[in-house]
């Protein structure tokens, strides 16, 4: 804004929100009351206010050119007696605008009390609330009904668990596939669940984790095993489904 | 003293993350709705006789405790910069307007406030005091806002009904719906590209 | 009666997101250890004698006020079944970035929101907001993400269509289609020996 101190004892186009605000600046800087003010006498000074500002090259919003037109056109009319009689059947644009202006102070008065309710409740603080002690002593799901995401979160905890610093990404080589399923194939039988932590044992690294997984997604995919799992962050219980596991299949 | 029940509606407005209704204190303890709201009065007894720094607020329809705003300069050292900054009086009036004339389009609250509220809409959005609750089945098909619970808790307030001057507002806002509704489609007209 | 320096530091106690030293009580409230320590004692013995729920409890090297674990079979219901209510805004952009995008790799959000979006996406796909797709064709065959049926729903949208285009998103969206693209490919490079 290039204003240069020339419109230091101005008002400036910034303090306002719009041309309706600065509409009403300019009534109440006169003492005028919005319900009576024949807006005609605000007009001349709103647009004188205006051409200022476009004289020191201030930006202004494109909502105030707009009202300056209608302000304008406003003013003709008044002058010309004769557009207004044929104009009498459509409401008078100065009547809504008043209206409007009302409307807008209203709104604006209520805003400015909303700004103290603001700042007293600004100074209230609430407890963090308890979620964290609580929640994952209640969230229980229904046993057999694993789903994708539960085990994602498995792996997740399990691997979490055996990582010494969460920060890094894992950059160890993975098992491949085949080593995990043939690993699985000897593990599992038809007869009796394994739990996954026991097929990985209990010291896996994390890399082994992620491969072993992997290979039980496959695994379920095909058919060949299935998964329970009691609880969100239990142990994935798997279970044998069918003789053979053919990989090239 | 405090009894058993009053105890564990204490703890409650202590633990939760959002305001609890009476109903809902009824549901966890079993207990009906009048015990429940004298129980509260006991709470704040005791509270204000110990000389405690909590106080039970009621807030978007329920109860939750809350500290003394007398206490916020000490508390609000906790949050240095983590804390939002004030509403802008855009945001302000945007919200004033939304908040009595909802749901509301942009187009309505921009007719109201005679200017852009473009991004001070998308404050409120971020600061979830308001949300967006559909879309307007007229041309266009405009999005629908209006305030959250949040935005009562925000404020301090009980209910949208405890909004400072409800009956003169919406008698204002009976007097303009035309000119509110003419306004605003001629600007939904200009900008209805925007919207997706 | 509380005093004025044991109403100040309750205050701390509860509003607190995390346990307060001694020593930041002291920064906080400009008393000495010695009178701070005493003066949580006070807290202490006002609230046992009011019979309140709550509790001063010494942890992780600080205090904290908490509810009285005896009613943990209160306070628990609280949270039971009922997953966070509010998204946090990490967890916003990278549901953003997806429904937009979608189906969208995780490279693909964390390339558009420059952070790691690890844990959004966990919450997301937590809260059936966001579901897995299938894997992208390309090195690393990295997994696919889209939005849920539940997502709709939950912003009260009837289809995807629907879906808002506030500047905010689309400000998250800045980024040209090949900008992501590349930017992915050489994130999901770096991390393609991380399966999940």
């Amino acid at each position: 804004m290039s204003a240069d101190g020339q419109t230091a004892c101005r008002i400036d186009i910034q303090d306002f929100e719009g041309p309706l605000d600065l509409l009403l600046f300019l009534i109440r800087r006169d003492e005028l009351d919005v319900t009576t003010i024949h807006v005609a006498e605000v007009a001349g000074q709103y647009l004188d206010y205006i051409r200022e500002a476009e004289d020191l090259n201030l930006d202004i919003a494109g909502e105030y050119l707009v009202m300056a037109a209608t302000l304008t056109r406003m003013k003709s009319r008044l002058l010309l007696p004769v557009e207004r009689a044929l104009m009498d059947d459509t409401e008078d644009p100065m009547e809504t605008l008043m209206r409007h202006l009302v409307l807008y102070k209203a709104f604006k008065e209520v805003a400015s009390e909303l700004r103290e309710n603001e700042s007293i409740w600004r100074d209230v603080y609430t407890p963090p609330g308890e979620r964290d002690r609580y929640e994952e002593d209640v969230t229980v799901t229904d046993p057999g009904q694993t789903s994708l995401l539960e085990l994602l979160l498995a792996l997740e905890n399990m691997a979490e668990k055996n990582a010494p610093a969460p920060r890094h990404r894992i950059h160890k080589p993975l098992l491949s596939l085949t080593e995990c399923v043939s690993v699985l194939d000897r593990l599992l039988s038809l007869e009796s669940a394994k739990d996954f932590s026991d097929a990985v044992g209990k010291d896996a690294d994390q890399a082994v984790v992620v491969s072993f997984f992997v290979a039980i997604l496959e695994l379920v995919k095909r058919g060949w095993i299935t998964t329970e799992q009691s609880y969100p962050f239990a142990d994935i219980v798997m279970k044998r489904k069918t003789e053979r596991w053919e990989m090239n299949a | 003293m405090l009894d058993q029940l009053a105890r564990q509606i204490e703890a409650l407005l202590v633990a939760t993350e959002e305001p609890v209704t009476v109903g809902r204190i009824c549901e966890l303890t079993g207990c009906g709705t009048e015990s429940a709201e004298q129980a509260v009065l006991r709470i704040e007894a005791e509270l204000a006789s110990g000389g405690h720094s909590i106080v039970v607020a009621r807030l978007a329809g329920g109860y939750r405790i809350v500290t003394d705003p007398e206490l916020g300069f000490i508390v609000g050292q906790l949050f240095e910069g983590k804390r939002h900054s004030r509403l802008s009086r855009a945001s302000l009036e945007t919200l004033a307007v939304i908040a009595y004339r909802q749901p509301a389009t942009r187009a309505q609250v921009e007719a109201v406030r005679g200017v852009n509220s473009d991004s001070a809409m998308r404050t409120l959005l971020e600061r979830d005091l308001v949300k967006i609750e559909g879309r307007q089945e007229t041309p266009g098909r405009p999005l629908l806002y209006g305030t959250t619970s949040r935005f009562l808790e925000y404020f301090g307030l009980n209910k949208l009904e405890h909004l400072p001057r409800t009956n003169e507002m919406e008698n204002l806002l009976k007097l303009s719906a035309e000119d509110i509704e003419r306004l605003a489609s001629e600007l939904s007209g200009e900008e209805s590209d925007q919207i997706i």
